[in-house]
């Protein structure tokens, strides 16, 4: 028989969120289909992916993961918070890596910890502070420039758009500016206009989003409506193109943060474009949504599949290598300037390490800004405060090991790179 | 004969829902022991009267004595925990539940095992239910319904439902059993069996009965006395001879040919 | 033919009252609890364990709940999905404050917990009825779902703002947690589905089911029969809220591992009402039937194209799988609008006269 | 009046014929037998019978509202007016001028009394003038109605919901009636008043009726021919006169022992083993 | 503390009344919203008695069906406008064969059964909609076509109170076309022939069918009616954010919107529409910071509970005959 690699897809297109899980689905589907088509799969081993939809739902994500497990997979990424949770005491037990990229429970960047959690680049702690600190930019300096702002954060109120919520106390205490809340339930996601009249009342300076499918939409369409200034106005790295685009001109100068370029002005892309889209074998609706902001978000998360995947053969020399391979090639992943340039994807984003102790990066995010058809980028790289992120960090994985207890200490060995 | 005690007595009852009104200053009583019939054209209020008396109607004046006591807004399941059973017109039996079942529930009174050994199900709770299933047997085997014993109700003949309803109110044990039109829809001989339950039922456990109905044949074979009620007033009292004889029964109710 | 009971004579009331007076019933319900506690156990992979079997016997817990208070006292309810979650919550609450203490006792003892809030909100049903009363119980829905989401106290501070399930273990054997096997969880679900479901059972076969049934089929009778209207329903609520809650417990410790608020949404309510209906309102084996056909059916519609290797997309797996369930609860609503529960009825009516039409 | 003498000259034509129905409940229960029956045009039939014999199925069967009950109709046919109708739809049948009046009155408890007599007219096509001056018509027959006319048929009395369902048919102009139990109720006078308008209709409009009806005595007063019921099977048919000379009859269905007419006090329990044996 | 909910948001309504005035607006919209969907529910169960679960679905199903006409027509080449309104027209066609379906498939054959069947019924198909509807549009939200179908966009500012409030133009439109085809149909169930039947099968179905009214027509006429004011209501929320199907949750907003006017009243369904929109933004302004949130999700609800516990019936609903 020959020998394969089982990469399952945890996806939705279906549900109340498939507007932004569709394109990442295509994303991370269209990549690997290429590694498939062009290079016959990584070092030569084929890759077998295949979907399983989850529609946003825990349960039927659990399902799914269930499903997937006999079929030895090597990793999984659950594309939602709410699934990921209940899958953190359960990936080391099966020896499944988990790669929640810049979602699920901050504080699994810890590697001692969390042996088996990956969330690079940034956790949703850091993309705070690095919203923060451009509004501090914006306010004409350093970061003492929050003290006496009002800032508003407006988020769906689950576990994603909680997880800020002890950062902002501690800062808010800390920098001196006021936070100013505003929770949207899941059912209310299209109905916003009471969170809306409130921001009309409070006036903040700035606005802050956390949201998720239609949440995204309906924020932006509100805040034109009010006649919030646009340009205040910065959300988290999950809106698209779709989201602004509802809200017409108004919605100009709506900002994300983001850490990977827009556009499909890239090799790699254009090898998809050639032997995947262009053979039928995406489901891409469209060829201009190849390029757009989800679905290369979807290309850099499997870029981090793939990269962990060579890195795993490489390290121990097989070439069908299992989940516990990966974690170890997850540890040691190192993609630098030059490697980006072999993808094909120099410029698209930042150089990716992580280590053993951090299985985050916390890496640097750049600002973007809706310019009525693209996003486009408009800051520099930010770094997050990792003074203030890093001790709260600290004291959240140890916490959670504590209310979890007995966690299992870390018992694998780290490949010392 | 010493004078006989008044089990119940209604006085000067007066009844209206918004403009309508079903009953007006009525008074009467009932007699321990006695089958009282009720009669009145369509819409005098007789209906009515019976929920009054069993607490599902207040009456916006006058008084009902039972066993001597006035209680003012009594419920209807105090009523029952009195000893006051009933039958309906439009027959009321929980469709869902087989006959037997729909019995038993005449028995909910009468049996007190908590939660805790219904749970448990053997042991008391098992002694208790078996006690009273016998009770139960007996009244099946007195209305003669033992083949429909597990028939859901809902799907029984409209004369059927009639006797498990009169079961239904037996099982209580009552001492006033008031009966809306117990017979209605109900052929010749159906009927005789029906009077022969409430005969028997009168003369040998001495329950006392209140009857509406509409069979003058069967009202004035059956009753002792006879209240009669016209647009919610009362119009005549007496024995169904005297009732019988009185030109304005006649007039309002009866007709001619009777 | 094979299926008579002619020639069965009871000689007692007792044996008459009984649960199920048949011989082949009894002989039948032997040989699933034998393929329940042993063969399935034996033979059954990580996956029929872990995604098909405990998340069915906890669902059908939750449906027997919902069943008390729709099926038999006839309060329809939207609102089981958050007294699931009052008995999570509570479960997680009482094992991370009493963490000595066995956590069977805490999932069992969580269902009181459920069984009080349950109450307070039964309390209007006194008043309102029907498709009314249903949007009251919408009203426990939301706002519990609220508390779960704002009393952070509930959850223990937690960031995710999730309860996490601490490993836990049962003379020695994990019973929750990560390394909890399959195999373990489903044998410990399914003797307190079992238990639960016989101590259901008794309670509706006795005086206070058939109370139950009497409020539902015609209040107005029944309390003219001595029922207190509202002592009955608080009850039902009670013990409805009960199993609600104890299923919920499972479903977060045995089943889930973990839970966002957004486990006891609106929709798990809405599902177990549909099992409570397709499987037959006022049967308790009709509970089961609905939880298998709600939970069961579309995991068997996912998995069947890959079975037969039809190369379909997962989403439109999905669709498809949207629209055949929706189909086959219309078409099970027409075939016999009482639920499965009478189907099977109906075939063993069908069994008693065969092999002539009837 | 001239329509329905001219109709007494040839009898023949049948205005319902029903041939050898049997009918199943919930596909299992087996309730008719093979029944047939003929109403003739103009004509009173009655249908006797005890509790559960069929009765109510039957009707249903006839005007087709048994699949509202899960029972259907397995083997025979239903001819209506020279038609087969087994397949029609209720309201084809209805306004092919067969109506049916509902055992237990089922009236439209949130609806007022006019307004429930007004639905009977749902299928009318003649214009508000004449359904207006059949409404005069029905409260002139029940003065009782004409009070409680805005009242919600709900509240109403049982006796009053009777005559409202009574009077909701009638608005319908039908050509044939099928009245199930409709003195079940009513006080005596009232339950005369109806036979009286039955015979009226029948008389002035040329209406036919079918009856099933427990109290005998006067079913047989006012039909023409009748059948007994039992089980399911028509156990014996005669014209009413015959009926009611019958010993069986007189014995079982008007109560009339050998020496006349016994009083209810009087009936032995013995009497009700009779049929046990039987 | 008591301070903070007794006295503090009443200081605030007088201190800032153009913030209060554009509560209340906003309330005002989102109740006709509310109110809208509502009324699709009320329709059918006035007319059937059927508790229609699948109204949310039909909302988004309708909307996004003409959204998919509308593609396919300019894609085609037509103009925006005549794009529009053909996608319109074929849309109210879609949603009459949707309401033959129902009826042929699912009502008659259950016809007569409790209610609590025919409303798993509507379960069954809210799930083939969703299904079908996915398959069909996919799953990613879609932008109404307000202004090809000449719906106002912006809005009209008003400089009052010391404030500035804003009015939306397609707000006011979507009040205007709401309170006109609410009239429009209360007149009809109170004045017509057709009306009165209507309400006969509300309340039995089998005396409706024996007084020979008949059943399937009706049915397929509310239906179809019900799919129109989806067709409608899913044009006014579609441009209030986007057509996808997380719209359908808000048609569990309509509930408590429902039970407030009483289940079987037109006017009840504006009515309540407006207490629950209201009422829900100004708890949500005023009192929802003082705990911590996001009480709009319950505040409805604890509304219409208030009320029912006052009368069972709703304001305006039929009164629940008990007499025996
Ligand atoms: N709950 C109620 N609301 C309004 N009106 C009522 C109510 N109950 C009874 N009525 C009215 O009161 C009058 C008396 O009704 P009741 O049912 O007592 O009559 P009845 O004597 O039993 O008549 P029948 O012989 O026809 O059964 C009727 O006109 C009825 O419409
Ligand atoms: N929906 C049903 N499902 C099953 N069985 C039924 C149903 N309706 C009636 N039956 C059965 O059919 C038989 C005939 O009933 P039917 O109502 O026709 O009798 P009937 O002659 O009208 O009696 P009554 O004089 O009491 O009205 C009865 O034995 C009854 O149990
Ligand atoms: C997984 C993410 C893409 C979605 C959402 N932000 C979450 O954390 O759940
Ligand atoms: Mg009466
Ligand atoms: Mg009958």
């Amino acid at each position: 028989q020959e020998e394969s690699i089982y990469v399952p897809l945890f996806t939705y297109r279906t549900g109340p969120f498939a507007g932004s899980g569709t394109p990442i689905a295509n994303g991370m589907h269209d990549y690997l289909t290429l590694l498939n088509e062009r290079d016959g799969g990584i070092g030569g081993v084929k890759l077998i992916v295949e979907e399983c939809e989850t529609g946003y739902d825990t349960k039927k994500g659990l399902e799914c993961y269930e499903s997937v497990k006999p079929k030895k997979p090597v990793i999984v990424n659950p594309w939602s918070t709410g699934i990921t949770l209940p899958l953190i005491p359960k990936a080391a037990v099966d020896k499944i890596p988990v790669l929640s990229m810049a979602y699920g429970l901050s504080a699994s960047a810890k590697g001692d910890t969390f042996p088996w959690i990956f969330n690079p680049p940034a956790t949703y702690w850091d993309g705070f502070t690095q919203i923060l600190q451009y509004i501090a930019t914006q306010e004409g300096g350093g970061i003492d420039k929050l003290k006496g702002k009002k800032i508003g954060y407006i988020y769906l109120d689950a576990s994603f758009g909680r997880e800020p919520l002890p950062l902002i106390e501690q800062l808010s205490k800390e920098l001196g500016f006021e936070a100013k809340l505003y929770p949207v339930a899941a059912a209310d996601m299209q109905n916003q206009s009471s969170q809306w009249l409130s921001v009309r009342r409070d006036k903040p300076d700035y606005m802050i989003l956390y949201g998720w499918g239609a949440l995204n939409a309906t924020a932006v369409k509100e805040a034109v409506k009010t006649n919030y200034p646009m340009e205040k106005f910065i959300s988290i790295w999950w809106p698209s193109e779709d989201d602004a685009k509802g809200a017409g001109d108004g919605a100009k100068g709506f900002k994300t943060l983001n850490w990977h370029a827009v556009g499909a002005d890239f090799p790699l892309l254009a090898d998809i474009q050639k032997h995947v889209v262009d053979a039928g074998k995406s489901q891409v609706s469209g060829k201009d949504k190849v390029g757009q902001v989800l679905y290369n978000r979807g290309i850099y998360n499997s870029m981090l599949i793939a990269e962990a995947i060579r890195k795993a053969q490489e390290i121990t020399g097989k070439k069908a290598v299992t989940g516990e391979d990966v974690r170890r090639g997850l540890e040691g992943l190192n993609i630098d300037e030059a490697r980006l340039k072999e993808i094909g994807l120099e410029g698209f984003t930042g150089a990716v390490k992580l280590s053993c102790a951090d299985h985050n990066g916390h890496f640097s995010t750049f600002v973007q800004s809706w310019n009525g058809t693209t996003y486009e980028k408009v800051s520099d790289y930010i770094a997050p405060m990792s003074d203030k992120v890093g001790p709260l960090l600290d004291a959240d994985a140890k916490a959670y090991a504590e209310k979890n207890a007995p966690w299992p200490a870390r018992a694998e060995a780290c490949d010392a790179s | 004969m010493n004078a006989p005690e008044t089990l119940l007595a209604v006085d000067g009852v007066s009844l209206s829902f918004g403009g309508v009104k079903a009953i007006t200053d009525v008074s009467f009583d009932i007699r321990k022991g006695e089958i009282r019939a009720i009669i009145g054209p369509n819409g005098a209020g007789k209906t009515s009267m019976l929920n009054v008396v069993n607490g599902f109607y207040h009456p916006q004046h006058g008084r009902i004595t039972y066993k001597g006591k006035t209680r003012p807004r009594m419920r209807p399941y105090q009523a029952a925990s009195q000893g006051i059973a009933r039958t309906f017109q439009n027959v009321a039996l929980f469709r869902g539940m087989s006959t037997l079942d729909n019995i038993m529930v005449g028995r909910t009174l009468k049996m007190h095992r908590g939660l805790l050994w219904q749970m448990l199900r053997y042991g008391p709770a098992m002694r208790e239910e078996i006690e009273h299933r016998r009770v139960v047997e007996d009244i099946i085997d007195f209305l003669q319904i033992e083949a429909i014993r597990k028939t859901p109700v809902g799907k029984l003949p409209y004369g059927l439902q009639k006797r498990v309803e009169l079961g239904r109110a037996l099982a209580m044990e009552p001492e006033l059993l008031l009966l809306d039109e117990p017979m209605a829809g109900m052929n010749i001989e159906e009927k005789e069996d029906m009077c022969r339950y409430i005969l028997d039922l009168n003369k040998h456990f001495g329950t006392t009965i209140a009857l509406i109905e509409h069979d003058m044949g069967v009202v004035m074979d059956l009753s002792d006395r006879v209240v009669v009620l016209e647009y919610g007033h009362k119009i005549a009292d007496g024995t169904p001879e005297v009732v019988k004889a009185d030109p304005k029964v006649i007039e309002a109710y009866l007709g001619v040919g009777h | 033919m094979f299926y008579r009971e002619t020639g069965q004579f009871k000689q007692s009331y007792a044996a008459d009252q009984a649960v199920f007076p048949i011989l082949q019933d009894r002989f039948g319900l032997a040989f699933i609890l034998l393929i329940a506690f042993v063969a399935v156990p034996l033979f059954g992979n990580e996956f029929l364990l872990a995604s098909v079997m405990v998340p069915f016997l906890i669902l059908s817990l939750g449906a027997i709940g919902l069943n008390i208070l729709v099926g038999y006292t006839g309060l329809l309810s939207l609102g089981s999905a958050a007294f699931m979650g009052v008995g999570a919550y509570s479960a997680y609450k009482l094992s991370t404050i009493f963490p000595g203490v066995n956590i069977l006792v805490w999932i069992l003892c969580s269902g009181f917990f459920a069984a009080g809030i349950g109450v307070l909100f039964g309390l209007p049903s006194l008043r309102i009825k029907g498709f009314y009363l249903a949007v009251a119980t919408l009203a426990a829905q939301f706002f519990l779902q609220w508390c779960f989401v704002r009393i952070s106290w509930l959850y223990n501070d937690n960031p995710s703002g999730a309860i996490e399930v601490p490993a836990r273990k049962l003379f020695g054997l994990a019973i929750t947690g990560p390394s909890a096997t399959p195999v373990t969880r489903y044998l410990v679900v399914l003797v307190i589905v079992v238990v639960m479901t016989l101590l259901a059972s008794n309670i509706v076969h006795g005086r206070i089911g058939r109370t139950w049934m009497a409020v539902r089929d015609m209040d107005i009778a029944a309390q003219l029969m001595g029922i207190r209207l509202l002592p009955a329903k608080l009850l039902a609520f009670a013990v409805s809220s009960f199993y609600c809650g104890v299923s919920g417990a499972l479903m977060v410790f045995l089943w889930l591992g973990a839970a966002e608020p957004s486990a006891f949404d609106i929709k798990l309510s809405f599902l177990l009402l549909f099992m409570v209906i397709i499987g037959g309102l006022g049967s308790m084996i009709g509970s089961f039937f609905g939880a298998a056909l709600i939970h069961i059916l579309p995991i068997v519609i996912r998995m069947l194209p890959e079975a037969l290797g039809l190369p379909i997309a997962a989403a439109t797996v999905e669709h498809l799988t949207y629209l055949i369930v929706g189909a086959l609860i219309i078409f099970f609503l027409i075939v016999e609008p009482h639920g499965l529960a009478r189907l099977w009825q109906i075939a063993k009516q069908k069994l008693r006269v065969w092999p002539f039409p009837y | 009046m001239s329509e329905h003498a001219s109709n007494a000259v040839e009898p023949a034509r049948p205005m319902l014929s029903v041939n050898n129905i049997e009918v199943i409940y919930d596909h299992v229960i087996l309730v008719l037998k093979g029944v047939s029956l003929t109403v003739p045009q103009g004509g009173i039939v009655a249908i006797l019978g005890a509790n559960g014999a069929g009765k109510t199925t039957t009707l249903k069967a006839i005007s087709n509202l048994l699949h509202a009950e899960r029972g259907e109709v397995t083997k025979g046919s239903i001819e209506f007016d020279g038609e087969r109708v087994d397949s029609l739809s209720p309201n084809e049948l209805v306004r092919r001028g067969c109506i049916q009046v509902m055992e237990g009155r089922h009236c439209f408890g949130h609806l007022s009394i006019e307004e429930n007599l007004l639905t009977g007219a749902f299928t009318r096509r003649d214009g508000n003038r004449a359904i207006r001056d059949d409404l005069d018509m029905i409260y002139g027959y029940f003065p009782r109605l004409r009070q409680r006319r805005s009242s919600m048929a709900g509240y109403t009395s049982g006796g009053e919901q009777q005559m409202c369902a009574i009077g909701r048919a009638m608005m319908s102009r039908p050509k044939m009636i099928l009245l199930d139990e409709p003195s079940m109720g009513l006080a005596p006078q009232v339950v005369d008043e109806i036979f009286e308008i039955v015979k009226d209709l029948n008389d002035k409009q040329g209406v036919s009726f079918l009856v099933a009806e427990q109290n005998t005595n006067m079913a047989l007063k006012y039909a023409t021919y009748g059948y007994i019921m039992e089980t399911g099977r028509i156990v014996m048919d005669g014209d009413a006169a015959s009926l009611r000379d019958n010993e069986d009859v007189k014995e079982f269905y008007l109560g009339i022992g050998g020496e006349g007419r016994k009083s209810f006090r009087e009936v032995k329990s013995y009497k009700r083993r009779k049929r046990w044996l039987a | 503390m008591l301070y903070n909910i007794f006295i503090d948001p009443f200081v605030q309504m007088v201190q800032m009344p153009d913030l209060l005035v554009q509560t209340l607006w906003e309330g005002l919209v989102s109740g006709v919203l509310y109110a809208l969907i509502a009324l699709g529910f009320v329709l059918i169960f006035k007319a059937s008695g059927v508790f229609n679960f699948a109204q949310g679905i039909m909302v988004v199903f309708s909307a996004l069906t003409l959204v998919g006409f509308y593609e396919k027509f300019s894609a085609a080449g037509f103009s925006g406008h005549t794009a529009a309104f053909v996608a319109l027209i074929l849309t109210a066609g879609v949603m009459f064969v949707l309401a033959m379906l129902v009826e042929r498939v699912v009502l008659r054959p259950l016809v007569n059964q409790p209610d609590i069947i025919l409303f798993m019924a509507t379960f069954g198909v809210t799930y083939v909609l969703i299904g079908f509807g996915e398959m069909v549009f996919g799953g990613d939200p879609k932008q109404m076509i307000a202004s090809e179908l000449f719906l106002p966009s912006g809005s009209v500012d008003v400089e009052m109170l010391g404030g500035l409030v804003s009015f939306q133009k397609i707000d006011i439109a979507a009040a205007v076309i709401a309170s006109v085809m609410i009239v429009g149909l209360a007149l009809f169930f109170q004045k017509t022939r057709i009306g009165r039947a209507l309400r006969a099968v509300a309340d039995s179905h089998k005396a409706a069918l024996s007084v020979g009214i008949s059943l399937n027509q009706i049915w397929v006429i509310v239906w179809f009616a019900a799919g129109l004011v989806a067709l409608v209501t899913g044009i006014m929320w579609g441009a209030r954010s986007d057509v996808s199907f997380a719209l359908e949750i808000v048609a569990l907003k309509a509930l408590p919107v429902l039970v407030l006017g009483g289940l079987t009243s037109v006017p009840g369904a504006i009515v309540g529409g407006l207490i629950i929109g209201i009422g829900e933004k100004l708890g949500e302004f005023y009192w929802g910071p003082l705990l911590g949130g996001g009480i709009e999700s319950w505040f409805a609800y604890a509304i219409a509970l208030l009320f029912l516990l006052y009368r069972p019936q709703g304001l305006f609903g039929d009164k629940i005959i008990e007499r025996i």
